[in-house]
């Protein structure tokens, strides 16, 4: 049997790496993939506390079902924005969007 | 009415206040109604102080119709009005003499709403001064009744004339004066002002009373590092200077010939008869009292100032061609008499001699403000007639306006010191007193020799009296003022109007100076003695 | 009524007269001159029937009319003031109210009254005459009223009210009351016809000259109020230990006693105010005032008030006193009198205008007078000043008479060059105006003590009777020189006005003045011989007792030590008529065939001399050069230089320092070092701009970064949270 | 629980600048209107403040109201007035309400200009009512960082950007120092008692030792000292006044440096009173000099903006003065020095301002005659004059004579020379108003100036009623601010 | 000795962290995209461990069914990036990983002081977990309004991604 730790660190190193994505990766597409794995990880976790409480409250796989809700439409929004910033710019190089650079 | 009576002092201090407030709402297009108002409304101080006169007892000790009000507690200082028989005579000169030099400024025509209002808060100020029983209230009153006089001179002060100051600078003769005067005086009291605080803080109240006998009885140990006589010494003179200036004593008198001579007539009026008294009303009310030792030890030096003061006034005077700035010198010499009576008593207080010195002080600072009130509101006539105030323009003007020149000379003769009329009175009560004290029992001491140069002064008041009265009445008629445009016109009936008390009282008291002396008599008696 | 009572009323009418005239009726002139003379006429009788009470009271010295009242309060007691008529004021009264009504009487037609209006007179200046048509039609110019006549009356009622006020007073105060009110009315006065600038000028300088006086006088009344505690007569000159303790303290000045030191400060007044040398210098130009001012002054009023001051005065400068020798201050008394008496005399011996010789004359009278003051001839000074008072109000009354009979003349021959005054246009008036030719006659030789018949003769005699019997030798023979050429001066005067040949047409078209200017100079001649009657002294060889000597026991009832009479002695007696005698012939062999156009015969003789008389010694031009000048100088110095040069500059200096150190501190460490250095450099420029450049390299704009930084950050606050809070 | 008065004050100001950046931009009389409505309410209710405070004087902190805000860090919205703060809560109100109406005209951007004001000004109601050390600073930062965009925005085109720079820079840099003040006290409180708290009653009690307040009082007191406009750090002022907006330079002088010197009092003074002790030659030593430094270089100012700016920099040394006397009169007076200095210099800005707006110059060589167009301006400012010149009867000397007395208790020789800078206000404000106001109108202003609107009248009657009122009776405020000193005093163990 | 589950989780977490680490690294995106459906699918296989086997289900359809394939459109409609050989990380990749790594490393330090123990075993389940889950959604006294907000947010999201993508041209 599996102790709950076993996920959590599964899920804690799966954001890390997650969040290396979301920090490093160049282009913005890969940086929403980086957070699709960090909501994953979250996502375990939220079940596996579900399962290692007390599955009578379904709490866990409610709020699990929210958090794929949330992932798709930061998807789509993302990527919608991703697509409208591509044909302005013809660039999805997040280093090359520093607008913010004042 | 039982109001009044219980409120009589503030009723007196206030009303003007009111009045002025009064005439803010008054129509600015309708100089006359303002004019009647104000002067009416200066009337009614002046009536209740003439109650105030009849129902005032003389021979009782301290002070009388006091009040007392909270005012500013957290620093101990209580709003204290009261008067006595110094105060008193003050106070009935002044609301004297506002009325008529309000109604000597009727002929005032721009900005009429502010400048009777400004006459009105100066009567205020003026009072204060003299009732206040609370040293702070006392220096409140002292300072504000600068502001009005400020405005009064810079505002409506002779528009011609310029001052040259350093490197050919050149500034109009009205703005150097008032500021002159603003400055000067401010920068005088400015050592009062830090030995009032000093006081306040050492004995955490400013009650006048009881500072009196707190601090003269204060004598020995030591303030602020220094031993206490050091410490009063020097306060003795903060005040002393503080007054001086006020009085004006020479070498501190330079500000009042320019302030009287580019002020508007009833502004050097109010300025020479009521502002000058302050200076020497200090002196008697908190020098002597508070400096007992100092005064006496000093008094030396305040005779020499006064005797400087009476022989380089009467000289200075002499030397102008300015017809103001003469009268205004006068002044000087005049008010040297009333610090040579009080260096005197400072000398041998508590003594006759000092109380007759007293005496005259007092009644010839009452004096000097008729006369010298009537003096510059001459002036004022006939420079509104003739745009100009220098002697040597005038001349044989006696036959065009014999009226006037009656009154000229009458007065005149008053500011002389003309026995009969009360200038007289109050120099001899001076000069008895003063060598009184300088012949103590036989002793001879430097008041004898300070008063024997101070009647050289006398002297040469004749000399620049007669000298005014000469090239303005007598001699070959100047035919520029005796036709044409220039025509020059008798005074009228409001100027008499004016003059007429002044010229009543001048003589009443010239020749029966009893029913006022007496009060003033026993107010030094009780105070000194 | 109560004497006291009445004494208090004597001074008043004149007074009202004076408000009157100035404040009503200055319109019209019938009512101001009836109201000036009726006052005067009022005092006059309230005057006499004082003198004849106290007359008839004997040892009216002892029970004097006195009242007083509190006028000042002092500290605890009162300065009295108070009338009081002691036989000294009784006589004094007497000739003052005499005077006075006449001067009044005759100013009335001296000032023209009822003539026309002048043509283009103007008030200030002397009327100039008025052109009339008779019935024939002829016009020619008559005298014209005085323009300012009432106003004359209002000041002549002052004046006499001050010569009122000073005699009836009992103390030295209210004797200084109308001492000044008197100076007052002189400088008014003598100013007069103040258009023309010599009278101003003369006014200032008289008002001055004896202020002068009068402001020592005030020093000694403070000071003898101080030693006594009063100012009354009677307490002080009445009273002998008061004098006794005067006459012992002694006082740091000279080495005078307090009395001599007081008494001499008193009489520097009266050298004021009687016109001693060297304050004599006013008297003279008094004489621009119109003649019967003159008049006032030099007989009635002020200048006896100053002798009379020191008659008052003088147990004070006596007290003490053997008999013999002299106090300090009674020698610098007899001193000043005895000069003055002979000095004026030689001046006036080289004056051509009648009132000036006058005016001079009178000045060496009351050297006269003074002198024996000094030398303790109480009696005869006041004897002398009654008679001089007398015939010298005469003289001048009848000098103005000539005047205005020669400006008769002037106006008729309209030759304005013609100076009415000066005796040398004069001549042989003598039956053009008989009746003033006559009184100023009797006049003259009163003054110059023509014997037995004038009242100037027994006084003066009495003075030189005194001097010789003290054995004071040296003013003996100053006097004596004195007499002589007062003598000749008269004679003359008389001489070069009334006898011999007319000089001028205007002389010989002068003629007699009305009554009213007639009147006055009779009755004064009346007394001008009969007053010295009453004095003849007891031993007098024939005269001697067929009168007593009453003036002498009378007046002598003012002192205590009622002064025994001297004894007589020929030697003075022949001097005096020596030299009255002598002067009156000399004088006249000199001028009495004098033709117009000559000179002076004295100008030969007398060499440099004359010029130097003529001049007044020069005195006039010692004053305007030590006195005047210097004094307008100083003045100059001490507004110019000490006023606005110094003190000014000071306070101009503060001003300038305070600006200076303002911009100072704005221009040189404000700006520099506050702002530049501290503020801009070391703050901006040298801190924050390069921080803030290093720490803009952070802000890439990258999101990435940023959020790299929030990670770090939030891990951080984590971990700090952690660590803190659980 | 009564009615959170204090809190509604506050924040007001926030909400109102809220609603009027929601309201569109053209309809600026509305937004005004709005603006005006607000500051009027909070006039209001600080006027009612006050008024209690002054009928119920007492020790004690008053309208406290106390809401946990983070309580992990003991920090909690903590508010309560005692006699010091309420006559400067009302000044605000005042400031507050004229500073609107004198602005009125403002047409650029109004919503904002407004908006950032009231930020400004709810800032300042915070930092005067909050009585929790990081509260405190919350609002003290808010209060001043609107002031960087009012003056580069609406401000002086020629010096706006480098005045309002500057200005920032400086009031940052002092609250960094105080604010690592605080910090430390706040640490060195837990450690000693293992309770984190900000709340400054706590704080009063905390008796830091000796040497942790002579070290930490003197960064503390100076960092906000430096809003008082303290001597070397005291050029950020002047500046700053000058390049500010009308309204800006009212707040600016009339409530901001108050701000630094109430600060430098609540934190420096009262958290760290032996440090004070310590220290107090010093800042008495440098106030000294602001006095008579900034009155002698009012004097030979030209640019009447800069006259006030150092006759403020002299008025707020004596406040500091005050402070550093460490007596009772001395307090008393800072106290009421502040008021009467805030209300004083409100009304010459509002005045220079109006001058300005119709003259577009402010040097006074170029003006004259100005009392004939705007008769209410000049008088306002004369009235203003009296007051700086410490002029009986009104507040100037009512507040200005408590602090030399206070400072004739520390040294006579340092009252007298202080005293010196009395004359010369005297001497230069005199000046100003004479040849600004009076003598002769140049040319080119003939009919160009035109008079001022009934409000602009209201707010310089407002402002002249406070300094004349307060001068001729004490009475109003003094009792109310000696408990506020007394409170003072117990903490210096009753000096 | 593994029992049965633990091998299951082991290949799967195997599977989730290889493929995780490729979808940060690998420099094509496309090929990103694939490595994320791997990762997803290996999460679907925890949830089936985990009992949860409709979210498993849901996990599949709609990331792997949805989610995925919608990267892969992005990707190709931007494809101008996937032809460019430089570098698909960062300048300042490095601080990423250590900064990730940080965040690692805290998570992991509070899952080991955690409270409760992690050593228990689950309690076994009962009843439906689907039915369950229905009512949880819909019971207004549990779950119902977060659950609206979420199909809210969903709307939203599709609006707005809608009209970003709009081409305006």
């Amino acid at each position: 049997m599996i102790p709950l730790s076993w996920y959590l660190y599964l899920s804690a190193v799966l954001f890390a790496i997650g969040l290396y994505g979301v920090l490093a990766r160049k282009n913005a597409i890969a940086i929403l993939l980086g957070i699709e794995l960090m909501l994953n990880a979250a996502n375990i976790n939220l079940v596996a506390f579900w399962r290692y409480g007390d599955p009578a409250l379904m709490a866990g796989q409610v709020f699990a079902i929210i958090v794929f809700a949330v992932a798709a439409a930061e998807v789509a929004v993302g990527l919608s924005l991703v697509i409208s910033i591509y044909r302005s710019r013809k660039t999805v190089v997040a280093d090359e969007l520093d607008l913010m650079k004042w | 009415m039982d109001f009044i009576s219980t409120h009589l002092l503030t009723t007196i201090l206030f009303f003007p206040v009111a009045a002025a407030l009064v005439i803010w709402f008054l129509p600015a297009d309708q100089p006359k109604a303002v004019r009647w108002t104000a002067f009416l409304a200066s009337l009614v101080p002046f009536g209740l102080s003439v109650w105030l006169w009849t129902q005032f007892n003389a021979s009782q000790a301290g002070f009388q119709f006091q009040e007392q009000y909270t005012w500013f507690e957290a620093i101990n200082s209580t709003f204290h009005v009261g008067v006595d028989g110094l105060s008193l005579t003050m106070v009935l000169l002044t609301t004297l003499l506002t009325p008529l030099a309000i109604l000597a400024s009727f002929n005032i025509t721009e900005k009429v709403k502010a400048y009777m209002m400004l006459f009105l808060f100066l009567e205020t100020g003026m009072l204060g001064v003299f009732l206040a029983l609370d040293l702070l209230i006392f220096f409140v009153f002292w300072e504000i009744g600068l502001v009005p006089m400020y405005f009064l001179i810079n505002q409506w002060g002779s528009p011609k004339g310029e001052r040259e100051l350093w490197g050919g600078m050149k500034v109009s003769a009205r703005n150097y004066a008032s500021l002159k005067f603003m400055v000067y005086t401010m920068a005088g009291s400015l050592g009062l002002l830090l030995a009032i605080q000093m006081l306040g803080v050492l004995f955490q109240t400013y009650d006048l009373m009881t500072l009196t006998e707190k601090w003269s009885g204060f004598n020995e140990g030591t303030l602020l590092g220094m031993n206490v006589s050091t410490v009063k010494a020097i306060s003795f003179w903060a005040f002393t200077i503080a007054f001086a200036l006020k009085v004006p004593v020479w070498p501190f008198h330079t500000w009042l010939p320019d302030a009287h001579t580019e002020a508007p007539t009833a502004g050097s009026m109010i300025l020479a008869g009521v502002l000058l008294k302050l200076g020497a009303y200090g002196f008697l009310r908190l020098v002597l009292p508070f400096y007992p030792v100092e005064s006496q030890y000093y008094a030396g030096w305040l005779a020499f100032l006064a005797t400087m003061a009476i022989v380089f006034g009467a000289f200075a005077s002499f030397g102008q061609t300015d017809f103001k700035r003469l009268v205004a010198y006068s002044s000087v010499n005049h008010m040297g008499f009333v610090l040579l009576g009080i260096a005197a008593a400072a000398k041998a207080i508590g003594t006759q001699d000092a109380t007759i010195a007293l005496n005259g002080a007092v009644l010839q600072m009452f004096n000097h403000g008729l006369s010298a009130a009537g003096m510059f509101f001459l002036v004022g006539v006939i420079y509104e007639r003739t745009h100009t105030r220098n002697l040597n323009e005038f001349g044989g003007l006696f036959p065009l306006v014999p009226v006037y020149g009656g009154i000229l000379i009458f007065t005149s003769m008053a500011s002389l010191g003309l026995p009969g009329l009360n200038g007289f009175v109050s120099e001899f009560l001076v000069v008895r007193g003063a060598f009184g004290v300088g012949y103590a029992g036989g002793e001879w001491n430097y008041m004898a020799v300070y008063t024997a140069i101070a009647m050289l002064g006398l002297l040469f008041t004749g000399a620049y009296i007669l000298k005014g009265v000469r090239k303005v009445l007598h001699g070959p008629l100047n035919e520029h003022w005796a036709h044409g445009e220039h025509k020059l016109t008798e005074i009228n009936t409001r100027e008499i109007l004016v003059m007429a008390p002044l010229m009543i009282l001048i003589l009443i008291l010239g020749i029966w100076p009893m029913w006022m002396l007496d009060v003033i008599n026993k107010a030094m008696l009780l105070l000194f003695s | 009524m109560a004497p006291e009572t009445l004494i208090w009323l004597i001074p008043l009418p004149p007074l009202l007269a004076f408000f009157l005239i100035v404040l009503f009726t200055n319109k019209s002139k019938a009512l101001s001159h009836t109201i000036g003379v009726g006052a005067a006429a009022l005092s006059w009788l309230g005057s006499m029937v004082i003198f004849f009470q106290a007359i008839g009271v004997d040892h009216f010295g002892e029970k004097i009319f006195k009242s007083s009242i509190n006028w000042l309060p002092t500290g605890t007691d009162f300065l009295k003031i108070g009338v009081q008529i002691d036989p000294l004021g009784a006589v004094t009264l007497f000739f003052v109210a005499w005077t006075i009504f006449m001067i009044f009487l005759y100013s009335v037609g001296y000032q023209n009254f009822g003539q026309p209006k002048g043509d283009h007179d103007r008030p200030g200046l002397p009327p100039h005459g008025a052109t009339v048509t008779d019935e024939h039609g002829h016009k020619h110019t008559v005298l014209s009223v005085e323009p300012m006549y009432s106003r004359f009356f209002a000041f002549l009622a002052l004046f006499a009210f001050g010569m009122y006020v000073l005699v009836v007073s009992d103390n030295l105060l209210t004797l200084f009351v109308g001492w000044e009110i008197m100076g007052l009315c002189s400088y008014l006065l003598i100013g007069f016809w103040y258009g023309k600038p010599s009278a101003r000028n003369a006014a200032v300088k008289a008002f001055m000259t004896t202020r002068v006086g009068d402001v020592f006088m005030l020093l000694g009344l403070a000071l003898l109020y101080s030693a006594t505690g009063t100012l009354n007569y009677r307490a002080i000159f009445y009273n002998e230990e008061v004098l006794h303790s005067l006459a012992t303290t002694m006082t740091p000045v000279l080495g005078l006693s307090a009395a001599g030191l007081i008494g001499l400060l008193l009489f520097i007044g009266t050298i004021g105010k009687s016109a001693q040398w060297p304050l004599h210098v006013w008297l003279p130009d008094a004489m621009e005032g119109p003649t019967p001012v003159s008049a006032m002054i030099h007989a009635a009023t002020m200048v006896s008030a100053g002798v009379y001051m020191v008659i008052r005065i003088f147990p004070l400068v006596t007290a003490d006193w053997t008999g013999h020798g002299l106090t300090t201050a009674m020698s610098v008394i007899a001193f000043i009198g005895a000069f003055t008496a002979i000095f004026a005399a030689t001046i006036a011996l080289a004056q051509n205008d009648i009132k000036r010789v006058l005016a001079y004359s009178t000045i060496s009278q009351l050297g006269f007078m003074i002198a024996a003051l000094g030398m303790g001839a109480y009696i005869a000074a006041a004897f002398h000043l009654v008679t001089h008072a007398f015939f010298k109000a005469l003289l001048f009354l009848g000098s103005g008479s000539v005047i205005h009979g020669m400006e008769h003349g002037v106006l008729h021959t309209g030759n304005h060059k013609v100076d009415p005054q000066d005796m040398w246009n004069m001549g042989g008036l003598k039956n053009k105006m008989p009746i003033t030719f006559w009184t100023f006659l009797i006049g003259g030789l009163a003054l110059s003590g023509f014997p037995l018949v004038t009242a100037g003769f027994w006084s003066k005699d009495e003075i030189l009777a005194d001097a010789f019997a003290h054995e004071h030798w040296t003013i003996l023979a100053t006097l004596s020189i004195a007499a002589l050429m007062t003598a000749f001066y008269t004679m003359r005067q008389i001489t070069l006005t009334f006898l011999g040949q007319p000089r001028t047409k205007e002389a010989e078209h002068a003629h007699e003045t009305p009554w009213t200017m007639t009147t006055p100079l009779v009755v004064l001649s009346v007394f001008a011989v009969g007053f010295g009657w009453v004095g003849i002294p007891e031993h007098f060889p024939g005269l001697g007792g067929l009168i007593p000597n009453w003036f002498h026991d009378f007046v002598g009832g003012t002192l205590i030590k009622h002064p025994k009479p001297v004894e007589f002695s020929w030697i003075p007696l022949t001097i005096s008529l020596v030299v009255a005698l002598g002067g009156l012939t000399l004088g006249w062999l000199v001028y009495k065939d004098v033709k117009a156009g000559d000179a002076d015969p004295l100008e030969k003789p007398l060499g440099f001399l004359y010029p130097f008389l003529k001049n007044k010694w020069y005195f006039d031009e010692f004053y305007s050069y030590f006195v005047i000048k210097p004094m307008t100088w100083i003045s100059e110095v001490f507004t110019k230089g000490m006023d606005q040069g110094v003190i000014d500059g000071i306070l101009h200096f503060f001003a300038r320092a305070a600006l200076f150190i303002g911009h100072v501190f704005r221009n040189y460490f404000d700006k520099p070092v506050i702002n530049e250095l501290i503020g801009d450099k070391l703050g901006a420029y040298w801190t924050f701009q390069p921080a803030g450049r290093a720490l803009s390299k952070t802000q890439t704009g990258r999101i990435q970064t940023y959020l790299i930084g929030a990670v770090a950050v939030f891990v951080a606050i984590g971990a700090a949270l952690y660590l803190f809070a659980f | 629980m009564q009615f959170p008065v204090l809190s509604i004050i506050v924040f007001a100001p926030f909400v109102a600048a809220v609603i009027m950046l929601l309201m569109k931009p053209e309809a600026k009389n509305e937004i005004r209107v709005t603006a005006l409505s607000a500051a009027v309410f909070d006039l209001v209710l600080s006027g009612w403040v006050y008024y209690q405070v002054y009928m119920h004087p007492s020790l004690e902190y008053q309208f406290v109201e106390k809401y946990e805000w983070l309580p992990v860090l003991g920090i909690s919205l903590n508010f309560g007035v005692d006699g010091m703060s309420a006559p400067l809560v009302l000044l605000t109100g005042i400031v507050m309400f004229t500073g609107v109406l004198i602005s009125w005209g403002i047409d650029d951007r109004p919503r904002e200009f407004f908006a950032f004001l009231f930020l400004l000004a709810g800032g300042v109601f915070g930092v005067f009512v909050s009585l929790d050390l990081f509260m405190l600073f919350f609002f003290y930062e808010i209060a001043v960082f609107p002031m960087y965009l009012l003056i580069a925005i609406w401000g002086w085109k020629v010096t706006r950007e480098y005045a309002a720079m500057k200005l920032t820079l400086y009031l940052f840099l002092g609250s960094v120092f105080s604010l690592v003040g605080a910090l430390a006290m706040v640490f060195v409180n837990y450690q000693n008692t293992g309770v984190i708290t900000f709340d400054m009653l706590a704080l009063e009690k905390a008796g830091f030792s000796q040497a942790f307040q002579y070290i930490w009082f003197l960064p503390t007191f100076m960092g906000f000292a430096i809003l008082g406009g303290i001597f070397p750090f005291h050029n950020w002022s002047p500046d700053g006044h000058v390049a500010a907006p009308t309204a800006v330079s009212m707040f600016h002088a009339g409530v901001l440096m108050k701000l630094g010197a109430f600060a430098a009092l609540r934190v420096g003074i009262m958290l760290l009173p032996e440090g004070a002790k310590q220290w107090a030659w010093l800042i008495f030593g440098l106030a000294m000099v602001n006095v008579v430094y900034g009155a002698f270089i009012a004097m030979i100012q030209q640019d009447m903006k800069y006259v006030i700016g150092f006759s403020s920099v002299s008025h707020m040394g004596l406040v500091a003065l005050g402070f550093a006397t460490l007596t009772r009169e001395g307090i008393l007076g800072a106290g009421l020095q502040m008021f009467s200095h805030g209300v004083m210099t409100a009304l010459f800005f509002a005045a220079v301002g109006m001058v300005y707006d119709r003259a577009h110059t402010r040097q006074i060589p170029e003006l004259g005659g100005m009392i004939k167009p705007l008769p209410w301006v000049g008088i306002g400012f004369i009235i203003g004059s009296l007051v700086s010149m410490g002029m009986p009867g009104f507040s100037g000397f009512v507040a200005e004579f408590p602090i030399f007395m206070g400072v004739w208790q520390v040294s006579g020789l340092a009252a007298i020379l202080a005293s010196l800078s009395i004359v010369i206000t005297a001497a230069y404000v005199l000046l100003v108003v004479r040849r600004a106001f009076f003598g002769e109108m140049p040319k080119q202003f003939e009919h160009h100036i035109t008079p001022i609107t009934p409000l602009d009248k209201v707010a310089i009657v407002t402002l002249c009623a406070c300094m004349v009122l307060l001068g001729l009776f004490p009475g109003l405020m003094a009792p109310m601010v000696s408990t506020g000193v007394e409170n003072i005093l117990r903490l210096l163990g009753g000096a | 000795m593994p029992d049965a589950t633990q091998v299951m989780f082991f290949l799967s977490a195997a599977l989730i962290l290889v493929s995780a680490v490729l979808v940060v690294t690998v420099r094509n995106l496309i090929h990103a995209a694939l490595w994320l459906i791997a990762t997803l699918f290996g999460v679907a296989m925890l949830y089936v461990l985990l009992e949860a086997g409709f979210l498993a289900v849901v996990q599949v359809v709609v990331y792997i069914g949805a989610i995925a394939i919608m990267f892969i459109f992005a990707v190709m409609l931007t494809r101008r990036d996937l032809l460019s050989q430089s570098p698909q990380t960062n300048a300042n990749w490095p601080v990423a990983l250590g900064v990730s790594a940080l965040a690692l490393v805290g998570i992991a330090y509070i899952v080991r002081g955690f409270v409760f123990s992690l050593e228990r075993t689950p309690a076994p389940l009962t009843g439906d977990t689907l039915q369950m889950l229905g009512e949880a959604l819909t019971s207004p006294s549990l779950f119902v309004l977060p659950f609206e907000v979420a199909s809210v947010l969903l709307l939203a999201a599709l609006i707005g991604s809608v009209y970003l993508a709009w081409n305006k041209k």
